[in-house]
């Protein structure tokens, strides 16, 4: 466990990947989103901000690394996600995987930010330039979706393409 | 009738006002919940729903029992 | 130019990244290259020799990198490698991508490692517990292909699997 | 006879016991310098070599020109 976790602050990245360090492992793969001025088309975004229901994200995070820890010939798996307010540029999430071989690495880091961008609540308000601001596949989704039927079982997964 | 807490985040947060309510409801499952308390706050359309109870993910028929802590999870945009 | 460069002295992960923050990247994917204490089932690795052709290593490493940056859509890409004595846990090559997206900054990331292990003129010479040490491909490769023709047109592959 | 500069790297500098050493020769391609270098130092024998003139990739048909810089590049292990 605390392997996955939510920051509010700033994340010290040395510190991240030092957890990481393990003398069989000769590869270390990272993935980092960081919060850029563009959107699905859409210019001029100024910042973001991000909410997450912690409780619940935790342990879906937890889970998801386990999952990559099982499925994968890794060493060893983190992610960190920030909540609260981000300007471009800023560090939005990060994964960070060490294996024997970079192959597993590679594999498992990708595993790993899909399913968190999949899985984990968070949710993006994007501010833009213009005075908007809107939460990011809630309101596209509404206004494709219509009236969609909360009702329906639902999976593990959504459409939401980000980067 | 139960004791339920509902949060809100993000969209629906926004939209009802709160963080949380606390509600007492003939509601049996956390669907019959959520369409009681649509009809209440006309939640907007936000694409397809997720649901957790007690802090874990569940089927809109899962039964609610007194206490439970139920959220509406809007689609996500981690990352 | 200046993409891919020799370092003699540890690397500075945090100035390295930051040659690639760009208000358009969304995602950045790194590799790192870590001195393991065990290399193609031997154990006991104590430490690492990396020798380069650093004339022509440059300008492999640049002609990779243009390549990348050609092939996939991404809006930076870096890579160091380290020269001289590494001990276990010490970074060997980093590699850097930033994109708007992350599937193009983990295709160019991963293809710039490949080809970087497969085509830039570096050495490794392993030093065991034992006392003994040797070329990493040459000793081993030798003992397989007894007396290879050297006089053979030579593509830019070999056979080498590393991590 | 041309006069060829020869650097050695790694298993070859080892072998060899210098960096780099100044050869005249009458070879006429980098292909044939090897040979006459592979019978002075019997070169061991390290899988399939690449070779340099003048800090850049060539094959082993290049013709040697007066002034040359010759690298036998044994195979690489980055990473």
């Amino acid at each position: 466990m605390k392997r996955f976790g939510f920051r509010r602050e700033s994340v010290d990245l040395v510190a991240c990947r030092a957890l990481l360090a393990d003398p069989v492992a000769g590869a270390y793969a990272s993935f980092e989103g960081w919060v850029r001025n563009h959107n699905e088309g859409r210019d001029g975004v100024l910042r973001l901000e991000y909410e997450g229901y912690e409780q619940l994200g935790v342990k879906e995070g937890e889970r998801i690394i386990a999952e990559a820890l099982a499925r994968f010939d890794i060493t060893g798996a983190q992610c960190i996600h920030r909540l609260g307010q981000l300007e471009i540029g800023d560090l939005a999430v990060w994964v960070g995987v060490s294996a024997a071989h970079r192959d597993a690495a590679f594999a498992a880091c990708r595993y790993i930010i899909d399913e968190v961008k999949h899985r984990v609540p968070i949710w993006k308000k994007e501010h833009y330039a213009d005075g908007n601001s809107g939460w990011v596949n809630c309101e596209a989704c509404a206004a494709h979706a219509g009236e969609a039927p909360p009702l329906q079982s639902s999976g593990h997964r959504h459409e939401g393409t980000h980067a | 009738m139960v004791q339920i807490r509902v949060e809100y985040f993000a969209i629906l947060r926004e939209h009802v006002g709160c963080t949380h309510e606390a509600v007492s409801t003939p509601a049996a499952t956390v669907g019959d919940l959520y369409a009681e308390l649509d009809r209440r706050h006309a939640f907007p359309a936000v694409g397809r729903l997720k649901v957790a109870v007690n802090d874990e993910f569940c089927d809109w028929s899962t039964p609610l029992r007194d206490g439970d802590s139920v959220v509406f999870i809007p689609p996500v945009a981690g990352g």
